[in-house]
């Protein structure tokens, strides 16, 4: 706690300060602090996710945009000049593509796929483990028995299947602007599983414990019970499986493009990026392999860093 | 004059966190001579299992022992190498946890536990090692031991956990014994004979002890001389008697009066009511309560047959308004089930329970009606807070679920008097439950029951997870808002002294059945089921200390 | 000659070892093999005699054809080759089962007029028969009955027959083992008629994956590899120890589009169809760079062409075979004056695992059209999934890929230009519909005067061409790569034969 | 016991039913078999009669009911790509991929749960951290990257060990053994590293967490005051407890190493049922692609039933029946 004097004139600012202050000396920034392996991770995340948040501002071309392509520019390697005439830092593409703009446009998708396929996998993972741990019996039961079998075929698989479904079900000139949301839909499905194991062994906890009991006996829906009481006290661990599902995301939504079945080609993720860089694997054309695979290595390493750290932050028993 | 078993002089044990360093132990001396049983004694929290554990050698990271001496029979042993000082555990200085639950791997046989632990110490062949390892669980009081060697953990009951756990401390022979709490997590009646078997043991193998506790009657009965403990210190140290009849530090006070007694009559509550009024504000009739085991979902394991435990049995009684009814009993015989029950938690599988006429189990406007007049106060104040929630939200969510405030000014006004009624500064409003001590969370918790405005609070165990010096307070603030509204109690406790204190009236249950119940004094001073007198006498009388 | 064994890669393995299931290069180049044909094809795509030795159309009578037969053949299990396994195989390759079938669908009867003559009575003229056989194997009459093969494998019936494990041929190996998708052995057939082969041993093995096939010829895993990436080939070419060899594929790449007033399902012009319009289709040509798809794309790996029919097939000429130089200015004219002079949106349907770098090729178009307003989205498929769109004429816009094992003009106006029917237009997936066209395109069928078919042949060309019914990219260009000290001549149909390999 | 086998076993039951529908309705939206099986000389005709004649003209249900009860014979029916019946296909793949499997189960459990203690037991190690982290690269990179990646060093660089397939096989039996051969033994190394990674990280990690949790527990602590070796409490005592949760996770994770070698196999073409799988998608053969859905339920199927009595034999709570809570 802070001993600094409240001020009646900057309430306001001196509550920030004191907030500010209470995180500068939490444990966990401390531990933060303590491991450069971490501050390098969470360095180089926010480097890659602020260069794809601003993407447009910051990458020089626009791969995204076909009319601004010349194919003539293809196979460019770095900082030589192009067929017209331009310069490329990181090389071009068999399109013409900028490769330096293609990551940076391409880890736009590919974080926006993962943290939105993270999203939905821990939405549905959070609400089915809460109400399995909650109501426990058969509620339970199938639950995790549903979850079992879902553990049981890896992700991939699981992806593919639905891939598979979509393209039979959603009609056929529809499918390209579907395609991000179905990898989304895929991802996240093949993910639920582990929050809901989690967020389930986590409420089986908290439901024993006495506030619960309060609220219970003054009546309180069992629902609201669960968002209010259980949910907050639950977060932590989510966060961390969120975090490495992040990565785990990430990948996936690469491996996916691998086997043919991601985003469009025209608007490449980092995945599809490395599908087409490998092609150019014996061939001499480096660049268009390299620099994408390091930028998702990267972003998975740091993200699974910051996750592992987090998870030993957020454990007590550990610190 | 004989070298002290231990001796331990200036201790410190230092916790150095990034921005604080904590002094768990702050310098301390004491002896302890063969074949002496020595208590420490003090509140939770004051450095006790710390002194234990420097001893042993097993302070866990990042705690330290910063300067100061230990000395086994002369021989400093504090700075040993690891490797030299993992050499006496277990062969010089034996060690007894408090909890026989988890002390067992519950992985391997008992006897596997025991001969690994005789043959680490001890040049024996693995036969002769089964057989001492059966001599001694026959000494710590196993019947059958031959026959039992094999079984697992699980298979014992806690009392009998616990001497195994007693049975491997003293495996090779120790010449000093650390007993950590080895009776708190056990029944009045076990425990008794858990220190039984410890002084027998001490006696015979002319070991000396070092028994840690917090429980003020325990070392009455077994110790020769006491040590008190407060905030890494200790306050007084002699014989039990002297300080027991003669305690100088005002803490000292506090714990000999914290010793159950049943003895005097503070309380001054008239015996009055009859047991079974029908007029009676709460009537409790026939309460049964039926769990079914190892059942449950079907991925637990498959049993042919699902065993039904019947908790509590044909349980009945009635309270008067504005009066205490005391619950005692041994842990498991059913208090908490009851209140549980009472309050809406769990179903009754029979009976019935009337507040003030309605039936709470009867749905519809007798569960309206319970919501309004049942509260709870629980035993864990740090579990029954919920931690992300504020102050304020805590003690407003009865108000705003059952619409006796929903105004956002009026919910705040009451929320600060409630505050008010429990001494505690409404401007604590804002902050987490984490920033407050047990006691202060006491309160809040008091105020949040008191939030509904109810008339009948069940207390389970409401002081036995707090120190003894703040347990009175909170005794005092609920005999208070007793008298200031009215309210009526159900307290649960198996601290016979509180009950005394608090109550009118008694009930006590064993194994689910109520075998007493009655006026407070009557059944104190003149019980009549066995096992009441048997939980009595479990009682240390301090009188009767040497 | 020295015992010579190669081991051969490629992208997929034959999927059957029964010569009349399937209709699909991967398992012909196999059988080719084992089994024979009555005639093949050289380098060039010129027919040549094989089991055959001389035919003819016979004399006064145009609808039978006369082949006379090899003589001294024998089969790997030592029976003699006669008419009968002729009239037999043929007969099969036309029955039901026989994915074949639609190759001899003129035929009306197969006799045998003595062991080494045999007559196909065709339903009417047929001057281009002969080159509908090229891979109809024979098989032993008598060895497939003894094996009850008289039918091609029934599926329905949930049974494999003895002939897709076992194989008994009269070609110039036999198999030694077979691990479907693993690996095959074959060994030189000492009775073969034919001179000894250099290779006397080949091992066949399918690699699925582009890069490991590539990695295993560089770290000397195999000795040859089909399905070079393009983009692998200059590599190939300059490192020690490895040579290429390159040349034209008779399969041509195009783009078909939508045809009908009806609006297109993928595009934001809601009352009419854009594509629709011929000026549009010529705007759309206009901004295609061919050449820099060679260039780029392509590595240098295709040749450009205007007409969607190979250099190899009856029909084609330079002139035909020109296309324009890319205008980007008069493509946008074009647009407003069809009135989108703002571009419209449209899909663009690919395959991405069936021709070299298709998914490139559209990806490039893309790009290309964006430049003239034409926004295109690209919806990318395994060619699994993107054929039954063109089939089923659910794509507005598709590319795919035609090959012409006939060598004739008249294969490709049947199915991709001739109005979709139970029989024609299979593959007319944008509905083109010229009744004028279909009456000379079944004409041409019948047609015995070879100049009056080749004058008709062309005016179709014509029309087709100035119609702008199919966008045609390039001709592909097929690479095989392998370790020196080896050649392995290209075949136009992607067919290689072991029995060319010459070592140095 | 014999109880809960069978209990077991009919959950498996249920659970294999499911998937085969799962998987059944899954792949009638797929693509379309019967472009892929007609090459381009085909007329509508032809496959209007090719749709009959495979019965996909058939309703759903139909379809479902004929796969069920033909794949209770254990007959899958006929591949449509490789007109070969799919269960002797499979079978005769199985030994290849058992085989990876097997191998990268062993690396990844050996190198995870070795790893994993070390690390448990010198949290604090610099080698740890390194250990710690450079695991991570394992789940960092795509599975065909490390692939690609292992041919282009050791088969096209170095040119030490073999770029693809499963080298020289020994048949024993019905069996197609590459583990006899020292070129088969030298192909199976790099897919089987490729394969472990992912799995080997996730087990180091699991046995990692779950040691240090066992290492905090009352009854380490009271076998250090019992003066037991600290091998005898890190080996005798935390690890057989460390095994127990660890046994489920990893149980599944094997089980997903058989469904997961499919990106393995395709790159190293090693000729297992996954690359089967790869090869029968990309021409929608479904018999094989459903039989092989099933395939992977039955083999979680069992070994779910084998990490069940496993847990039997590991914890005798559970033999009498006790809920084995923390
Ligand atoms: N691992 C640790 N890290 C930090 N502080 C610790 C640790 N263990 C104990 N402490 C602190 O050291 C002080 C003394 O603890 P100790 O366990 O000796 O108390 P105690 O007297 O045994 O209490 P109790 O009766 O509750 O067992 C306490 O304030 C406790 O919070
Ligand atoms: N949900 C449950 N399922 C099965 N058995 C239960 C359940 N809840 C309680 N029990 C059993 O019922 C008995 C009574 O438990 P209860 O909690 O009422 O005891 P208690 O008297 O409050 O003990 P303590 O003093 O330890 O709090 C115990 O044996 C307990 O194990
Ligand atoms: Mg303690
Ligand atoms: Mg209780």
């Amino acid at each position: 706690m802070t001993d600094l004097p409240h001020s009646p004139e900057q309430p306001v600012v001196a509550a920030k300060v004191s907030r500010w202050k209470m995180f500068l000396a939490s444990d966990i920034f401390w531990s933060y602090r303590r491991s450069p392996v971490t501050i390098l991770a969470s360095i180089i995340a926010l480097i890659l996710v602020l260069m794809a948040v601003f993407a447009p501002l910051l990458a020089p071309y626009d791969p995204f945009n076909p009319a601004t392509l010349n194919l003539m520019d293809g196979m460019t390697a770095p900082n030589t000049e192009s067929y017209t005439g331009k310069y490329f830092a990181f090389g071009s593409d068999n399109q013409g593509r900028d490769v330096l703009s293609s990551i940076m446009y391409g880890s736009r998708v590919s974080l926006f796929v993962g943290f939105a396929a993270t999203m939905f996998a821990m939405v549905m993972g959070v609400g089915l483990g809460l109400v399995a741990g909650y109501f426990g019996g058969l509620w339970d039961a199938f639950i995790m028995r549903v979850a079992d079998v879902q553990l049981s075929f890896p992700a991939i698989l699981i992806a593919l299947l639905i891939f598979g479904v979509a393209r039979g079900v959603i009609p056929a000139n529809q499918q390209e602007g579907a395609a991000i949301w179905v990898l989304i839909f895929a991802i996240g499905l093949a993910n639920w599983a582990q929050f809901a194991r989690t967020v389930r062994g986590a409420t089986m906890v908290e439901r024993q414990k006495d506030y619960v009991a309060a609220a219970r006996i003054l009546g309180v829906n069992p629902f609201l019970i669960l968002l209010r009481h259980v949910l907050p006290n639950v977060l932590g661990p989510v966060l961390v499986i969120g975090t490495i599902g992040l990565a785990l995301a990430i990948i996936e939504e690469a491996t996916l493009s691998y086997l043919g079945v991601g985003v469009p080609p025209t608007q490449p993720s980092l995945g599809t990026l490395i599908r087409i860089g490998q092609q150019f694997l014996f061939s001499g054309e480096w660049w268009i392999l390299l620099f994408p695979a390091i930028t998702l290595i990267l972003l998975a390493l740091s993200v699974n860093l910051l996750g592992d750290w987090l998870r030993d932050a957020l454990n007590p028993k550990l610190r | 004059m004989t070298e002290p078993v231990l001796s331990v002089k200036n201790l410190i044990v230092d916790f150095p966190f990034h921005n604080t360093n904590f002094r768990a132990v702050n310098d301390i001396s004491f002896d302890i001579m063969p074949g002496e049983v020595v208590g420490v004694v003090g509140e939770s929290g004051a450095g006790k299992s710390m002194t234990g554990s420097a001893v042993i050698g097993l302070i866990e990271r990042p705690g330290r022992i910063t300067s100061g001496e230990i000395l086994l029979k002369g021989q400093r042993i504090d700075n040993l190498p690891e490797a030299d000082r993992a050499k006496l555990r277990g062969k010089r200085i034996g060690m007894v946890f408090q909890d026989p639950l988890t002390s067992l791997n519950p992985l391997y046989t008992i006897g596997r536990q025991l001969i690994e632990t005789i043959r680490t110490h001890l040049p024996l062949s693995e036969e002769q090692a089964r057989q001492r390892a059966i001599d001694l669980l026959t000494e710590a009081g196993i019947p059958k031991a031959a026959d039992r060697i094999d079984a697992y953990p699980h298979q014992f009951s806690g009392g009998m956990r616990q001497r195994v756990v007693i049975a491997l401390a003293i495996a090779a022979g120790p010449e000093l014994i650390i007993a950590d709490e080895p009776t708190s997590a056990l029944d009045v009646s076990v425990q008794a004979q858990i220190i039984k078997v410890l002084k027998e043991l001490c006696s015979n193998h002319g070991a000396a002890v070092m028994l840690i506790t917090h429980d003020m009657g325990v070392i009455a009965q077994t110790a020769d001389r006491m040590v008190v403990m407060h905030q890494g210190k200790i306050v007084e140290t002699g014989t039990v008697g002297d300080i027991i009849r003669r305690p100088r530090e005002p803490y000292t006070v506090k714990l000999i009066n914290s010793i159950p007694t049943i003895a005097s009559d503070r309380s001054g509550a008239p015996a009055s009511a009859p047991a079974n009024d029908d007029g009676a504000f709460v009537q409790i009739k026939g309460l049964v309560r039926d769990f079914e085991l190892g059942g449950g979902s079907f991925t637990k394991v498959f049993k042919s047959k699902t065993e039904i435990f019947r908790a509590v049995s044909d349980v009945s009684f009635s309270i008067q308004k504005g009066k205490t009814y005391g619950l005692v009993g041994e842990s498991g015989s059913g208090k908490s089930t009851c209140a549980k029950m009472i309050v809406g938690l769990i179903r009754p599988t029979e009976g019935k329970i009337l507040v003030d006429g309605h039936d709470v189990w009867a749905g519809g406007a007798g569960e309206r009606e319970r919501r309004k007049r049942v509260q709870m106060i629980f035993q864990d104040p740090y579990a029954s807070l919920n931690p992300r929630w504020r102050v304020a939200d805590i003690i407003a969510e009865p108000m705003r679920t059952l619409g006796i405030a929903t105004n956002k000014g009026e919910v705040e006004g009451r929320v600060a008097d409630l505050l008010n009624k429990v001494r505690l500064d409404p401007s604590v409003m804002r902050k987490f439950p984490h920033e407050f001590s047990g006691g202060q969370r006491q309160r809040i918790a008091i105020a949040r029951a008191l939030s509904s405005q109810p008339e009948f609070i069940v207390c389970d165990e409401p002081t036995s997870a707090l120190d003894v010096s703040v347990q009175a307070q909170v005794l005092d603030l609920m005999r208070a808002l007793q008298d200031e509204f009215g309210l009526t109690y159900l307290l649960i406790s198996h601290n016979l002294a509180v009950v005394r204190q608090m109550s009118s009236a008694v009930g006590v249950l064993h194994n689910g059945v109520l075998v007493e119940s009655g006026p407070t004094d009557d059944i104190f001073d003149n019980p009549q089921a066995d096992y009441t007198r048997m939980l009595l006498d479990a009682v240390p009388d301090i009188s009767k200390v040497a | 000659a020295n015992a010579e064994t190669i081991r051969w890669a490629r992208a997929s393995d034959a999927l059957t070892l029964d010569p009349h299931s399937q209709n699909q290069g991967v398992t012909h180049t196999f059988a080719h093999h084992i089994y024979e044909t009555l005639l093949d094809r050289d380098s060039d795509g010129n027919l040549q005699p094989r089991l055959a030795t001389e035919w003819f159309v016979k004399d006064g009578d145009p609808t039978v054809w006369v082949f006379k037969l090899r003589e001294g053949v024998k089969f790997h299990n030592g029976a003699d080759f006669t008419a009968e396994d002729v009239v037999f195989s043929f007969n099969r390759a036309r029955s039901d089962g026989s994915n074949l079938k639609q190759l001899h669908a003129e035929v009306a009867e197969v006799t045998a007029i003595d062991d080494h003559t045999v007559e196909i009575q065709m339903i009417g003229p047929s001057p281009l028969y002969p080159n509908n056989i090229t891979n109809t194997f024979v098989m032993d009459k008598d060895w497939s009955e003894e094996h009850s093969l008289q039918n091609v494998q029934d599926f329905a019936a949930g049974e494999s027959n003895y002939a897709v494990l076992n194989t008994n041929g009269t070609g110039p190996y036999v198999l030694k083992s077979r691990e479907v998708d693993v690996q095959s052995v074959l060994t030189a057939f000492e009775g073969h008629w034919a001179d000894a082969p250099a290779v006397t041993e080949i091992v066949y093995l399918p690699i699925t994956d582009a890069a490991t096939r590539i990695a295993a010829l560089l770290s000397g895993d195999v000795d040859l590899v089909q399905d070079v990436p393009v983009q692998d080939i200059e590599r190939l070419r300059n490192s020690a120890g490895f040579k290429i060899e390159t040349g034209p594929e008779n399969r041509f790449i195009y783009f078909g589009y939508r045809f009908g007033e009806e609006p297109l399902k993928s595009s934001n012009i809601t009352d009419s169809n854009p594509i629709n319009n011929t000026l549009v289709r010529e705007a759309i040509e206009l901004a295609l760079d061919r050449d820099a798809i060679k260039q780029v794309v392509m590595r240098g790996n295709s040749i450009p062409t205007g007409i969607p029919n190979p250099p190899f097939v009856n029909g084609w000429t330079a002139e035909l075979d020109a296309y324009p130089k890319p205008d980007l200015e008069k493509a946008k004219a074009l647009l407003a004056e069809a009135g989108y002079p703002d571009g419209f949106s449209i899909t663009l349907d690919t395959p991405n695992n069936r021709y070299v770098n298709d998914e490139a090729i559209s990806t490039a178009l893309v790009g290309m059209l964006g430049q003239i307003g034409i926004k295109v989205t690209l919806a990318s498929r395994p060619v699994a999934e993107h054929s039954p769109l063109v089939i089923n004429n659910q794509s507005d816009f598709y590319l795919l890929g035609w090959g012409v094992p006939t060598f004739d003009s008249a294969y490709v106006f049947n199915d991709l230009v001739h109005t979709k029917t139970d029989k024609h237009g299979t593959y007319n997936g944008g509905l083109y519909s010229n009744p004028e066209l279909d009456e000379k395109i079944i004409a041409l069928g019948t047609e015995t005067d070879l100049d009056a078919r080749n004058a008709s042949i062309a005016e179709i060309w014509a029309v087709v061409k100035a119609d702008r019914v199919l966008l045609p990219i390039h001709n592909q260009v097929l690479s095989y790569a392998m370790r020196e000290g080896m050649t392995l001549p290209v075949h136009p149909e992607d067919q290689p034969r072991m029995t060319t390999v010459t070592f140095q | 016991m014999l109880a809960f086998v069978v209990r077991r076993l009919l959950q498996s039951v249920i659970v294999m039913l499911v998937v085969a529908f799962i998987a059944f309705l899954v792949f009638r939206y797929v693509g379309d078999p019967v472009t892929s099986m007609l090459g381009q000389d085909s007329t509508i005709a032809d496959h209007e009669e090719l749709r009959e004649r495979l019965g996909l003209n058939q309703p759903f249900y139909i379809q479902f009911y004929h796969f069920v009860t033909n794949a209770l014979q254990g007959q899958f029916g006929i591949s449509y790509r490789l007109q070969q019946p799919v269960a002797k296909l499979i079978m005769e793949r199985l030994p290849a991929t058992i085989e990876l499997a097997l191998a990268s189960a062993t690396i990844a459990l050996v190198g995870g749960v070795v790893m994993g203690i070390y690390t448990a037991l010198r949290p604090r190690a610099f080698t740890s951290g390194v250990i710690m982290t450079a695991s991570l690269i394992g789940v960092s990179l795509p599975t065909f990257l490390i692939g690609i990646g292992l041919i282009y060093v050791f088969a096209v660089e170095l040119k030490v060990l073999p770029s693809f397939g499963r080298g020289t096989v020994t048949d024993i039996g019905w069996w197609r053994t590459g583990l006899l051969t020292e070129s088969g033994l030298r192909s199976l190394i790099l897919p089987a590293i490729t394969l472990s990674l992912f799995q080997l990280t996730l087990i180091m990690r699991l046995v990692r967490a779950e040691m240090l949790e066992v290492l905090r527990t009352d009854y380490i602590r009271f076998a250090r005051a019992r003066g037991l070796s600290t091998r005898a409490i890190n080996f005798g005592h935390a690890l057989r407890n460390t095994m127990v949760p660890v046994i489920t996770i990893t149980g599944l994770q094997l089980g997903s190493v058989i469904a997961f070698a499919i990106i393995t196999e395709t790159v190293f073409q090693w000729p297992g049922v996954g690359s089967l799988f790869v090869n029968s998608v990309q021409v929608v053969d479904v018999p094989v692609m459903a039989a092989y859905l099933v395939f992977v339920a039955l083999v979680f199927v069992v070994i779910n039933l084998f990490v069940d009595i496993l847990y039997f034999i590991v914890d005798p709570r559970l033999r009498d029946g006790v809920r084995s809570g923390k």
